[in-house]
C-alpha cells in the first residue's frame, strides 16, 4: 500500500526557510506571490494491506519521528492505488 | 480585537508575581496597572530579569582589573588585549527551551549569545557551548543530545563562526532539566565598542531585524488567553533561529556602526522589546515612547501585550543620530532586513507605550528596574564533608577494572560525534578547535592569538560549594595556562536548582564564595555572566553546576602548546603534587 | 591574476579564501555583490565561496544561482574564463547549471567538520598544477550537503573524460568505504566542467595554508591559479 | 488564493533523507514499513484570483526555483477554498 504523510509547520512559528523562499521569488519578479509556508512530505510503501491498521502504524511514525510536534502538525493519507 | 482581561488575582499569579511582588506595583504606580502594564512588570521582575534571587551575592564577586573594560551590567564583558583591541564574551544558558525543542532551543541560545557580543560592535571569532545531558539510557535523552548538538550546530555552522570548544558531561540528575550554556568571544577595536545608553531627548528609537510574531511569549499569556476565543490559536510557540537572518544583522550593524549612526543599542532577547527598550531608558536616565503600530509584525492583530512580551529572535533595537536615519536605512534595506521607527527617547523618565490610538502602558521608566524585588532568601551552607584518609579505604574494584569502568563512562568518551557537527575551522584562525584542554585561535594574522575554555566539575561542586567553586575557576586557570595563555577574565553561567530550597540557596552561596575567593587570588575578574535558577524538574534539583568561562592571551599564538604528543622520545614531565 | 569572491548574502567564508588567494599571489581580490551585473574588468578568476547563502534554505545554492551577477559569471566561463566554486559555491554551481549533478544530504544526515584526505585525480589543470600527481592531500571538510549525486550517464561522462577533481581517500590512498564521508557517488569531493575551467569542490582548500592552523595542503591550488595566468 | 506545490524526487534518484528515515523507522520496530522517500511542500499565497494565471505564475515559480528539475518532479495544486 502506497501513503502520503505531509508535514507541516504550525500556524504562528517561524518558518525561516519560506521567508526566504517568498523573497526570492518576490525578487524574481514573480508578482502575485503572497506568502510560502514550507513543509515536507513522505511517500512510504507499507506492506501492510489494511487501512486501518497502515493508519495506525503511520500515526505511530509520524508521532516518533516524522513531525515534531512541538512545531509541527501532520496529516496522513492512504492512496488507494495500490 | 478582544479586550485586555480583567486583572485578578489568577491572572496576577499566573504572570508569576507574588502577592507582596503585586502590592509593591500597586504602591509604586498608585493605581491598578492594566494588563499590558502586567505583562511589563512580570518580564521585568522575573528571576531572568531582575536576578532577584541572586543579585545581592553577585555584588561579591571580584570585576575588576586594569584591563577591565567593562563588567558586568552590558550585553557582555570587555577586556583589554592590548594593541588597542578589546576582545568581548559571555556566556548565557538557554536550558528550559532546549528541554522543550532541543534544536531550536540550543540554536536561538547560540543566536542569543551571539547577538550579546556584536551588539557591542565585535565580531564574533569563536564560540563555546556547556552542555549537561541526563543518563545516556534515559528513553528521551537520545532525541535531547542529537537536536542540541545539531542545534548548536546548524545555528554556528551558519552564521559562520567557528565552534571552538566545550564541555559535555552526564549525570542523571540532568534528566528532567538537561544544560544548554552558550559562550560567545568577539573581538573589536577599544575605541569602537557600543553601550546600551541611551542620549538625546527627541532621538528615534529604530526596530531591526527580523518581524515580531508570538514566539516564546511566556507562560502567562497561556493563563490569560484563556480569557479570548481563540486561546489555541495564540498559545505560546516555540522560538524559532534563523541564523540567516542573524548573519545578514551582524553584517548590516557591523556597517551601520561604521556611520556613527549609532547612539545606542541592545539586542531584544529574553523580555524582547520591553527590557531591551527599559534599559536603554534607564541606563540614559532618559524616558521612552513606543509606538507598537510601527512595529513589523509575522502575524496580524498582535496585542501590544504580546508585541511586548515576544521573544522572537534576531532583532534590535537602536537609538539614531537623527540626521543619520536615512543612511541607516540605505544599510538596513542592503541587506534586506526590516527597519522600522518606533518611538523616541523623551525627558519625563516614563515608558509609555501607544498602540491603536490607545496608551496602552505608562509606567516610571527606572523604577522598573531599580524597584525590582531583591531576596536575601533563607539558605543552609552545605555542610563540609569529612576529610577522608586514602590509607583508610579498601579498593571496592580492580585497578584493571576500574580503568575499563572510566574508559566506557560516558563522561570521559569521546565527544567526536558532537564536535564534528560543529564548523570548528571557518575563519582559518583555529590552531587547536574542541579536544584540547583549552581551544587556541589566532588573532586575525596573529601573531596574538586566545585561549578559551568553558568546564565546570558538578561532583566536586555537589561535595563542597566552596571548593567546588573554586576548583571551577583553578581548573579554567589551569586549561588557559596549559595552552600557554596568560589567563585575563572570566565569564560564568551559574546553574542551580530551586532557590526558595534553602539547601539550593546554600549551594548557591557557597559556590559564589569560593568562585570569588579563586578568582580573587589569581587576579581573575568577572566580567560578565548569567544566572539560571530554578533548574528542578518533579522535585529533583540538578546537582549545582556554576560554568566557568575563561579567557587568556598569547602574546604569539604560534607558541601556544597543544594536547598531542609531538614525536617518540620526548620526555614526559609531571608538574606539582 | 585577477580574481574576484562573489558575496551573497549568507556567504561566511569569504575571508578566508581572500587571505588564500592574496597570499599565493600577492594580490587581494575584488569583492563582488551578488546584486551587481558585471565582474570587474579583467577578472581572470571567479571565487564562489562558501557559506550558507540564503541559509541553505530550499536547495543548498538554488537562490544564490538565480543572484544576477551569475549571468555575469556563466557568461565569464562560456569565455574560458576560470571559475572556482568551494562548497556552497559548488552548490551554487551545480544548481545554475555552470557543473552537472546535485549536493543531496550527507548520507548519515549530519553536518561534518573534519580533516580529510583527497587524492588529486590530475594535475594538468589550472587548478592542479602545483600538486604531483597520484599526490594525497589533507584538507578540511565543513559541511552538511556535499554527498554527490548524478545520474549514470552523467557519472560515466564524467569519469570518461576524466572531469573528478578529487576523490575521498585515507591517508594511505585508498578510495571509498569509511574514508567517504558523505555517500558521494564514486567518492566524488570535486569535478571540472568540459573544458576544465570551472572547478567545484566540497573541501575548504582555503583553510589549509599555513602550517599554524594544520597544514599548507590546500595551498598549491591557490599557487596553481596564481601562477596559471602569470604563465599565460 | 491558496495552492499547494509538492516537489518530489524524481524516481531512480538517490534519496538519502528518505533512506535515513527508512531505516531509523525500521530499528523503531515500526515494521510494515517498507521505504520511504522525502519530498517538499510549499503552501503559497497569492494575490492572484484567475486560476489560469495562478498555475501559470506558480509553473514559473517551480521552474526557475522551487524545483531542481535534473533531480524533481513538481505538482501544483490551486485549494480552491479562498
Ligand atoms: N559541547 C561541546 N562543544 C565543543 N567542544 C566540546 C563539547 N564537549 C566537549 N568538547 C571538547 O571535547 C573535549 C573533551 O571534553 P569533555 O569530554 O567534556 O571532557 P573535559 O571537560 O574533561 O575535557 C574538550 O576539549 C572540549 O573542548
Amino acid at each position: 500500500m502506497k501513503a502520503r504523510v505531509t508535514v507541516t509547520l504550525r500556524k504562528g512559528i517561524l518558518d525561516p526557510q519560506g521567508k526566504a523562499i517568498e523573497g526570492a521569488l518576490k525578487t524574481q519578479g514573480l508578482t502575485g506571490i503572497e506568502s510560502v509556508r514550507q513543509g515536507k512530505v513522505f511517500d512510504i510503501e507499507l506492506s501492510e494491506t489494511l487501512v486501518g491498521t497502515a493508519e495506525t502504524l503511520l500515526e505511530e511514525a509520524c508521532r516518533k519521528l516524522l513531525a515534531n510536534q512541538v512545531v509541527e502538525d501532520f496529516r496522513i493519507e492512504i492512496l488507494t492505488e495500490y | 480585537m478582544s479586550a485586555d482581561p480583567p486583572i485578578t488575582p489568577e491572572l496576577v499569579a499566573a504572570h508569576g508575581l507574588k502577592p507582596d511582588e503585586y502590592q509593591r506595583i500597586l504602591t509604586l504606580i498608585g493605581r491598578e496597572p492594566s494588563f499590558t502594564e502586567l505583562g511589563i512588570f512580570s518580564a521585568m521582575w522575573n528571576e531572568h530579569c531582575s536576578y532577584k534571587s541572586s543579585r545581592i551575592h553577585l555584588r561579591k564577586l571580584p570585576t575588576k582589573a586594569p584591563w577591565v573594560i567593562q563588567g558586568p551590567g552590558e550585553n557582555a564583558g570587555v577586556i583589554d588585549i592590548g594593541d588597542g583591541e578589546a576582545c568581548i564574551f559571555k556566556m548565557e544558558s538557554h536550558n528550559h527551551p532546549s528541554y522543550i525543542e532541543p534544536h531550536q532551543g540550543a540554536a536561538t541560545g547560540v543566536g542569543g549569545i551571539l547577538r550579546d557580543v556584536f551588539t557591542m560592535g565585535a565580531r564574533p571569532v569563536a564560540s563555546l557551548d556547556l552542555l549537561r545531558f541526563g543518563a545516556p539510557e534515559h528513553p528521551l535523552m537520545r532525541h535531547l543530545i542529537a537536536g542540541v548538538a545539531s542545534g548548536i550546530g546548524s545555528y554556528g555552522n551558519s552564521f559562520g563562526v567557528p565552534t571552538v570548544g566545550g564541555s559535555t558531561k552526564f549525570d542523571r540528575r540532568y534528566n528532567g532539566n538537561i544544560l544548554v550554556n552558550a559562550m560567545a568571544v568577539g573581538i573589536a577595536r577599544q575605541d569602537e565598542i557600543f553601550y546600551a545608553k541611551a542620549t538625546g531627548v527627541g532621538n528615534p528609537i529604530v526596530y531591526l531585524g527580523s518581524k515580531t510574531g508570538r514566539d516564546g511569549i511566556h507562560g502567562a499569556t497561556m493563563a490569560s488567553a484563556a480569557f479570548e476565543a481563540d486561546a489555541q490559536e495564540k498559545r505560546p510557540t516555540v522560538q524559532v533561529g534563523d541564523p540567516f537572518a542573524e548573519k545578514l544583522l551582524l553584517e548590516a550593524c557591523l556597517e551601520l556602526m561604521k556611520t556613527g549612526a549609532v547612539i545606542a543599542i541592545q539586542d531584544m532577547g529574553a523580555a524582547g522589546l520591553t527590557s531591551s527598550a527599559v534599559e536603554m531608558g534607564a541606563k540614559g536616565n532618559l524616558g521612552i515612547e513606543l509606538d507598537l503600530d510601527a512595529v513589523p509584525c509575522r502575524e496580524p492583530g498582535m496585542s501590544a501585550y504580546e508585541m511586548l512580551l515576544s521573544e522572537s529572535q534576531e532583532r534590535m533595537l537602536m537609538v539614531l543620530a537623527p540626521e543619520k536615519a536615512a543612511e541607516a536605512e540605505a544599510v538596513f534595506r542592503k541587506w534586506g532586513l526590516d527597519f522600522a521607527i518606533i518611538g523616541k527617547t523623551t525627558d519625563d523618565l516614563r515608558f509609555v507605550i501607544k498602540h491603536e490610538g490607545e496608551i496602552k502602558a505608562d509606567l516610571p521608566i527606572k523604577e522598573l528596574g531599580d524597584e525590582a524585588p531583591v531576596y536575601d532568601r533563607p539558605s543552609v551552607l552545605t555542610p563540609r564533608p569529612a576529610t577522608i584518609a586514602a590509607d583508610t579505604i579498601v579498593p571496592p574494584i580492580s585497578h584493571g577494572e576500574a580503568l575499563l569502568r572510566l574508559i566506557g563512562s560516558p563522561d570521559l568518551a569521546s565527544k567526536l560525534w558532537i564536535t564534528e557537527q560543529y564548523d570548528s575551522l571557518i575563519l582559518g584562525n583555529t590552531i587547536q578547535g574542541p579536544g584540547g584542554d583549552a581551544a587556541l585561535i589566532r588573532l586575525g594574522d596573529g601573531p596574538k592569538g586566545l585561549a578559551l575554555t568553558a568546564d565546570v566539575t558538578q561532583r566536586y561542586c555537589e561535595a563542597d560549594p566552596y571548593e567546588g567553586g573554586k576548583q571551577a575557576v583553578t581548573m579554567a586557570w589551569r586549561n588557559l595556562t596549559a595552552v600557554g595563555a596568560l589567563p585575563l577574565a572570566v565569564t560564568d553561567n551559574l546553574n542551580f536548582g530551586n532557590p526558595e530550597n534553602p539547601k539550593i540557596m546554600g549551594q548557591f552561596i557557597g559556590c559564589l564564595e569560593g568562585i570569588g575567593e579563586a578568582c580573587r587570588a589569581l587576579d581573575f575578574p568577572i566580567v560578565s555572566g548569567n544566572v539560571s535558577l530554578y533548574n528542578a524538574s518533579e522535585g529533583q534539583d540538578i546537582p549545582p553546576t556554576p560554568a566557568i568561562g575563561g579567557v587568556g592571551l598569547l602574546e604569539d599564538a604560534s607558541r601556544g602548546a597543544t594536547l598531542s604528543i609531538k614525536r617518540p622520545g620526548d620526555a614526559i614531565l609531571l608538574l606539582g603534587e | 591574476m585577477n580574481a574576484a569572491v562573489i558575496l551573497f548574502p549568507g556567504s561566511n567564508r569569504e575571508n578566508d579564501v581572500c587571505r588564500a588567494l592574496e597570499q599565493a599571489s600577492g594580490k587581494a581580490p575584488a569583492r563582488v555583490w551578488h546584486a551587481e551585473d558585471y565582474l570587474p574588468l579583467g577578472t581572470d578568476l571567479v571565487v564562489l565561496p562558501g557559506g550558507f547563502s540564503y541559509g541553505d534554505y530550499l536547495r543548498c545554492g538554488a537562490i544564490a544561482a538565480q543572484a544576477p551577477i551569475m549571468k555575469a559569471v556563466a557568461a565569464h566561463a562560456a569565455r574560458g574564463g576560470l571559475v572556482l566554486g568551494i562548497c556552497n559555491g559548488f552548490q551554487i554551481l551545480v544548481e545554475s547549471g555552470l557543473l552537472p549533478g546535485i549536493l543531496m544530504r550527507n548520507a548519515n544526515l549530519r553536518f561534518l567538520c573534519r580533516m580529510q584526505h583527497l587524492k588529486i585525480e590530475r594535475t594538468d589543470t589550472a587548478f592542479t598544477s602545483h600538486y604531483r600527481p597520484g599526490q594525497v592531500i589533507k584538507v578540511a571538510i565543513a559541511h552538511g550537503e556535499g554527498n554527490y549525486v548524478a545520474d549514470e550517464d552523467t557519472l560515466a561522462r564524467l569519469e570518461g573524460d576524466g572531469r573528478v577533481a578529487f576523490r575521498y581517500c585515507d591517508a594511505q590512498g585508498t578510495l571509498g568505504g569509511a574514508a567517504n564521508p558523505n555517500g558521494s557517488l564514486h567518492d566524488i569531493a570535486g569535478i571540472y566542467s568540459e573544458n576544465f575551467n570551472v572547478l567545484g569542490l566540497m573541501p575548504h582548500p582555503e583553510n589549509l595554508i599555513e602550517p599554524i592552523i594544520g597544514g599548507t595542503d590546500g595551498l598549491p591550488l591557490f599557487l596553481s591559479l596564481a601562477q596559471f595566468k602569470k604563465a599565460a
